[in-house]
């Protein structure tokens, strides 16, 4: 087809088909798979998965903001943490499920933009450290604000309630996760294909010619922090019920990290970067204390080893991979398929 | 809503073959998971790597050696112990996801030892509703035996237990009355100081003052001149080893000598060992005697002289022995169950254990039909010329 | 009164120790762009290796002291030639991810090694339990002599940054290292000492903090709270960092004194928070202008 | 009228006084070149007019609105857009997604819209395109649409940065040295271009030119400036024989 059709009528990724471009058959037949993964595993994969969607979740929102539109946070632990506890309290308080899930998604996002009220005037490192302290502050609002978070105590978190039905089963957990995730990376790829989304690339890459391209950089940055954070605070609820049990030491500042790590080993700015990010975090430990089994008796771990995983991939990805495991998985497909495989960006 | 034809069935296929699985993964609890002919398998998910590895790490080796010597003496009528260990660092998704694994794929009978009270608390309804036991875990929570629960026993009953004990004992042995609490801000200080306004109630008395601190913390200045300026005859510690140690230097050194009473994480040889001088004349409560007091004891002597052989000549750490302790419970527990092990059986056997004494520092343990826990007494220790040395038991 | 000064006091002294791991993040910075986040991981590894020489080879306090630092000066200039060195050019972030990564790694293997591993140890200095009392203030031998050392170890590297040809370098690569090689210095192994020198003042605070908190694997966290400390001075300026470490010090004393409960806690961070609202470049910071 | 009317702009850094009572305009579908020895204000002049800097004294009228009192944001809507001396793309992203950043001025979706890829969203993204089209093949851009900015050419990127710029249909384009680090042909090639612009867009240019060639071929009137100040102003051949605007020149070499 001629080019300008092409570009016009945008085959190309104005349809849901042609986002997907040429990987469409894959991500069908990992879709299915994921469908029919229940029927084989009851238990340890289908926790995995579960647990991949959720941070695949919260992973899209910190793309969004970090990948995207260029801004550092290490607080994103506390976003979750909102999401977790307004839909605790909210279901608490016997307002169900689906609003529970609504007030996470929307409270969260409003604490997002208020944060990005004095973000929008800091930049790379001051932003980093501001949403560093950002969640300690949160963290210590958590422990000591005990009649609605229970305090360091913590609180159970009943399974969801849809009227009479409850989602209590692991695979009915896992079918939401994921419902969810797909949902989440479908937005989050109409932002990539529409202005707004344009404009965060734009701010990221050079402040004064979105500017003078008419882009409202502080309005732009604003709504990144206020998607990022309503990604994080879905993420949150979902976490709090795959958990079962929520307490203010599950949002510190490690998780914070361990989504940035996740972002940046899958690779940054790319969604299909999140998926792989989530699927390594989770993943990967697994996979370790497997072969560390090899080598010791079989079956114990060796203490602080994890650590090591991380700190390693992470320096060996940064080294030698900076684009990240995306990166490695689109040379395969380039070199499987031919040249010129598309990307899902 | 646009040309998708390829996703559209795909969500289709989705849809029918998600629901399809839905309705075939009915979870199921396997009975008798866990127990072959030579075999028991168990299962450990503790922190080897994150905040608490410093008790995940010594008590796993405790729980090896105590395997280590049952394994060699023959095994448990003829079945070997293996146990699977997954480090979760104190991440409870991790411990999850370890969890899932030793449950539905390991099959394990029972989970012996579990770290860290998030780990218990999200653990535990996965464990025990999959037929499961919970056996011991290294965390006071209420939950684990208030109320009683089939397939869960502890031997740690949570530290407000022995705080209100405390509190009691030094309101009417020791007289005193103006009480302070200096706690670490979390779920184990926070009980303690649950059970030190507790034991007041009782007597009807007020906390005077209270300072609290975060995990690795290492300043008590500010803390420290508060409780003084409150001018409190007694100082109860909610503290954890390390700080309860530096706060003890810090007492000394704004020259404050009050009494304190520390709680049973702080009431350890570590504490004195990291304090030294500045310890001397502390109370504690315990229910786990100090190292130093039964490092003499005959059974315990070829155990630390063991330890010291694979262990560079060094002490074991005193998490060691809730370790070894709880282990050899679990293993007297199976032996007296016989032959025909099953989680019913041991469940039945545990009942009715009654004022069991390993005399390996451990309390002696008693269980009931109604009462899940292995003991609500504490030993009453204080250190003398550098060594604890016990002065009681706590009812 | 008197207690509103014995609180300031003590908490300058724990401000000194915030600052003299800032130090190492502000020279680093100053000199790199680079924001090391592992700062407070090789802290916690000076603590270790003083440990290592003072209790378990036996050495005087002193000499174990000096040796620890020299070691992990020399650990910092490797991780420089080993990793660092080959990420010039990339976005600071990238970089910056590099030094979390580093800091997992540090941990790690501190837990691995077996005469370190997840206990604590204690590494008491030949002061300890020594306080100076005057007119009811008092301070331990231990703060005193770390407020000693850390001022003298300000006034030692703000002349060598003055006056010392090396010094004068390592100022203007941050501007460019054009100028840096025209003072007749190897700017790659100029960054190898800027590396040494911010892990041995991390070391050193390590060395200074272990009698108070002791030794163990979770030091690193003190890092956490050096960060404020460095932000509030702007990050760029070696005096602003001490002042920042005292501010944040004394604040979180007399937070501790006089505040609810859990203030102490977050008292650094909400007034680092504070301070960016109104100056997002810190207290000693310069806004950085972009020409087009 | 004119459609940009500068009047007594001031500007200074610190002590030093940048720009000096500087007064010229721009009218409706006129190219109009300024020039002036290194450091004579001129590119300070485009940072003022399109907001990057603030003047301390004077004002910009565009198109009847004073610019003064608004953010740098808000001009492209008025229907003003710049390129600059050393060229600000969107280094991290596409040719086409630049051009269509040029659009976004023209947005008329929410952001609900845009996240659910609601129809309207679907449409104006077809219609941006259609107008990238026109662009792309008046700047025949096509073989690099879908290449990422850092993989081209100096002066491919000078190109794309003039489609975003044109991309906002703008009324009047400051162009900041369109020849600068261009070889003779491309120089020429510019020149032409922008006659094309004008003549196409009906869009009035001011360009901040060093290159004489290129200002006396295309330009229909120069502003001279030296030391933040206008020594000459008139037409290309007027301005060539100005003495003023000579000893500029040799003032400073």
């Amino acid at each position: 087809m001629s080019k300008k059709s092409e570009l016009v009528t945008g085959v190309r990724d104005l349809t849901l088909a042609g986002l997907l471009g040429r990987q469409r058959p894959v991500a069908i037949a990992l879709l299915v798979a994921l469908a029919v993964v229940p029927c084989f595993h009851s238990g340890y994969w289908l926790s995995q998965l579960t647990f991949v969607a959720i941070y695949a979740i919260a992973g899209f929102g910190l793309q969004i903001l970090l990948g995207f539109a260029g801004q550092v946070s290490l607080g994103q632990a506390a976003f979750l943490a909102s999401g977790a506890y307004v839909s605790a309290y909210v279901e608490r308080i016997g307002l169900g499920a689906p609003l529970g899930f609504a007030a996470a998604i929307f409270l969260t996002a409003g604490l997002g933009l208020l944060v990005a009220l004095p973000a929008l005037r800091m930049a790379g490192l001051y932003l980093a450290i501001a949403t560093m302290s950002f969640g300690f502050i949160v963290e210590e609002v958590m422990a000591r604000w005990t009649s609605v978070t229970g305090g360091n105590a913590g609180i159970a978190i009943p399974a969801i309630k849809l009227g009479s039905l409850s989602l209590g089963q692991p695979w009915q957990i896992y079918y939401l996760s994921w419902a969810l995730a797909l949902v989440v990376l479908l937005i989050s790829a109409n932002l990539l294909r529409t202005p707004i989304g344009r404009a965060m690339l734009a701010i990221r890459d050079s402040e004064i010619a979105a500017r003078s391209s008419g882009i409202r950089v502080s309005r732009i940055k604003a709504v990144a922090f206020g998607l990022s954070a309503a990604f994080a605070g879905l993420a949150g609820a979902l976490y709090s019920h795959a958990i079962g049990f929520i307490s203010p030491d599950q949002f510190t500042i490690a998780m914070s990290l361990d989504l940035l790590v996740m972002i940046l080993i899958g690779g940054l700015g790319t969604l299909r970067g999140v998926l792989l990010g989530a699927v390594f975090l989770v993943v990967s430990p697994e996979l370790f204390q497997q072969l560390i089994g090899l080598f010791t008796s079989g079956n114990t771990e060796v203490a602080g080893l994890r650590p090591l995983l991380f700190g390693v991939s992470l320096i060996f990805v940064l080294l030698f991979q900076p684009d990240g495991i995306d990166a490695m998985v689109t040379r395969i497909g380039e070199w499987v398929a031919g040249p010129a495989a598309g990307g899902k960006r | 809503m646009f040309r998708m034809p390829g996703a559209r069935h795909a969500m289709r296929l989705t849809l029918f073959a998600g629901l399809a699985c839905g309705a075939a993964s009915a979870a199921f609890a396997a009975e008798n998971q866990g127990i072959t002919k030579d075999e028991i398998l168990l299962g450990s998910v503790l922190d080897l790597s994150g905040p608490v590895a410093s008790i995940g790490v010594p008590v796993r080796e405790g729980q090896d050696m105590a395997i280590q010597a049952a394994n060699d003496a023959g095994g448990i009528n003829g079945r070997k112990i293996r146990i699977i260990y997954a480090d979760s660092g104190y991440d409870p998704k991790k411990a999850i996801i370890a969890t899932q694994k030793l449950v539905n794929d390991d099959h394990v009978f029972a989970f012996v030892g579990q770290v860290g009270s998030a780990i218990v608390h999200v653990t535990m309804p996965m464990i025990i509703n999959n037929g499961a036991l919970l056996l011991f875990p290294n965390a006071p929570i209420e939950e684990v035996y208030e109320p009683t629960k089939p397939l869960a026993f502890t031997m740690q009953p949570a530290f407000n237990v022995q705080a209100r004990l405390a509190t009691a004992y030094a309101y009417n042995t020791l007289g005193k009355r103006k009480f302070c609490a200096f706690y670490q801000d979390d779920d184990s200080g926070e009980q303690v100081l649950r059970g030190i306004n507790e034991g007041l109630d009782q007597v009807g008395a007020k906390l005077v003052e209270k300072a609290s601190y975060k995990r690795g913390a290492t300043d008590f200045s500010s803390q420290f001149a508060r409780l003084k300026q409150a001018d409190c005859d007694i100082v109860m510690f909610g503290a954890v080893v390390r700080e309860a140690a530096a706060a003890m230097l810090e007492k000394q050194k704004i020259g404050w000598n009050v009494d304190v009473l520390v709680s049973q994480p702080s009431a350890t040889d570590t504490v004195v060992r990291l304090a030294g001088s500045a310890a001397e004349g502390m109370l504690g409560v315990n229910q786990m005697l100090p190292l130093d007091m039964i490092k003499d004891q005959p059974n315990v002597v070829p155990v630390f002289k063991a330890y010291a052989e694979s262990h560079g000549g060094k002490l074991p750490d005193p998490a060691f022995l809730y370790g070894y302790n709880f282990m050899n419970l679990f293993i007297e527990a199976a032996r007296r169950t016989g032959p025909d092990l099953t989680t019913q059986n041991l469940v039945k056997t545990l009942e009715q254990i009654h004022d069991l004494d390993l005399n390996f520092g451990m309390a002696p343990a008693t269980f009931s039909a109604t009462q899940h826990v292995g003991s609500l007494s504490t030993n009453l220790l204080k250190v003398v010329n550098g060594q604890w040395t016990r002065i009681g038991v706590l009812k | 009164m008197i207690a509103f000064l014995q609180q300031v006091i003590s908490g300058a002294a724990v401000g000194i120790v915030y600052a003299l791991v800032a130090l190492g993040f502000v020279m680093v910075h100053k000199s790199t762009q680079i924001f090391n986040f592992a700062q407070g991981e090789l802290m916690m590894l000076g603590a270790f290796a003083a440990y290592t020489f003072i209790i378990l080879f036996g050495l005087p306090f002193w000499l174990g002291a000096i040796l620890a630092i020299a070691s992990v000066a020399v650990f910092g200039a490797v991780l420089d030639r080993l990793l660092l060195r080959r990420m010039v050019g990339t976005k600071p972030f990238t970089i910056f991810m590099l030094t979390v990564g580093i800091g997992f790694c540090i941990r790690s293997i501190v837990m691995l090694v077996p005469m370190w591993g997840t206990d604590t140890y204690s590494l008491p200095s030949p002061l300890q339990g020594r306080i100076f009392s005057f007119g009811g203030l008092i301070i331990s031998a231990d703060h005193a002599v770390i407020l000693a050392t850390a001022a003298l170890v300000t006034t030692a590297l703000f002349l060598f940054f003055r006056f010392t040809r090396l010094g004068l370098a390592m100022r203007a690569i941050a501007q460019n290292p054009l100028a840096a090689s025209y003072l007749g210095v190897r700017v790659d192994s100029l960054f190898s000492i800027v590396w040494a020198l911010s892990a041995a003042a991390a070391a050193l605070a390590g060395v200074m903090l272990a009698p108070l908190s002791f030794v163990h694997a979770d030091m690193g966290q003190i890092g956490l709270k050096a960060i404020p400390a460095a932000v509030l001075g702007g990050f760029d300026s070696l005096p602003g960092a001490i002042v920042g470490g005292m501010i944040i010090g004394i604040v979180e004393s007399l937070a501790g004194f006089y505040c609810p409960e859990g203030v102490k806690d977050v008292a650094a961070y909400v007034v680092l928070l504070l301070v960016l609202a109104v100056k997002p470049r810190g207290l000693f910071g310069h806004p950085d202008v972009k020409k087009v | 009228m004119a459609l940009l009317e500068i009047n007594d702009l001031s500007l200074q850094f610190g002590g030093l006084k940048a720009v000096d009572g500087v007064s010229f305009s721009v009218k409706e579908n006129e190219i109009l070149a300024i020039i002036g020895p290194n450091g004579a204000g001129k590119t300070t002049v485009f940072n003022a007019v399109s907001r990057i800097y603030r003047p301390s004294h004077g004002s910009i009228r565009f198109a009847g609105e004073e610019l003064t009192r608004l953010r740098s944001d808000q001009l492209p809507r008025l229907g003003l857009a710049r390129t600059f001396q050393n060229i600000e793309l969107f280094a991290g992203t596409t040719v086409l997604s630049n051009i269509l950043l040029g659009c976004h001025v023209h947005r008329r979706t929410g952001l609900i819209a845009e996240l659910l890829f609601l129809p309207s969203a679907r449409r104006q993204e077809i219609a941006f395109r259609a107008q990238v089209e026109e662009l792309v093949d008046l700047l025949d851009l096509g073989a690099y649409l879908h290449t990422e900015i850092t993989s081209l050419p100096y002066g491919v990127r000078k190109t794309v940065e003039l489609a975003r710029a044109l991309a906002i249909r703008p009324r009047l384009l400051l162009l900041d040295e369109p020849s600068s680090g261009l070889n003779v042909e491309e120089t020429a090639h510019v020149g032409e271009l922008i006659g094309r612009i004008r003549d196409s867009f009906r869009t009035a240019v001011a360009m901040v030119e060093h290159d004489m060639s290129l200002v006396n071929g295309v330009s229909d009137r120069v502003v001279a400036l030296d030391a933040g100040r206008v020594v000459a102003e008139g037409s290309p051949d007027e301005i060539r024989n100005n003495d003023a605007v000579k000893s500029a020149y040799l003032g400073v070499t």
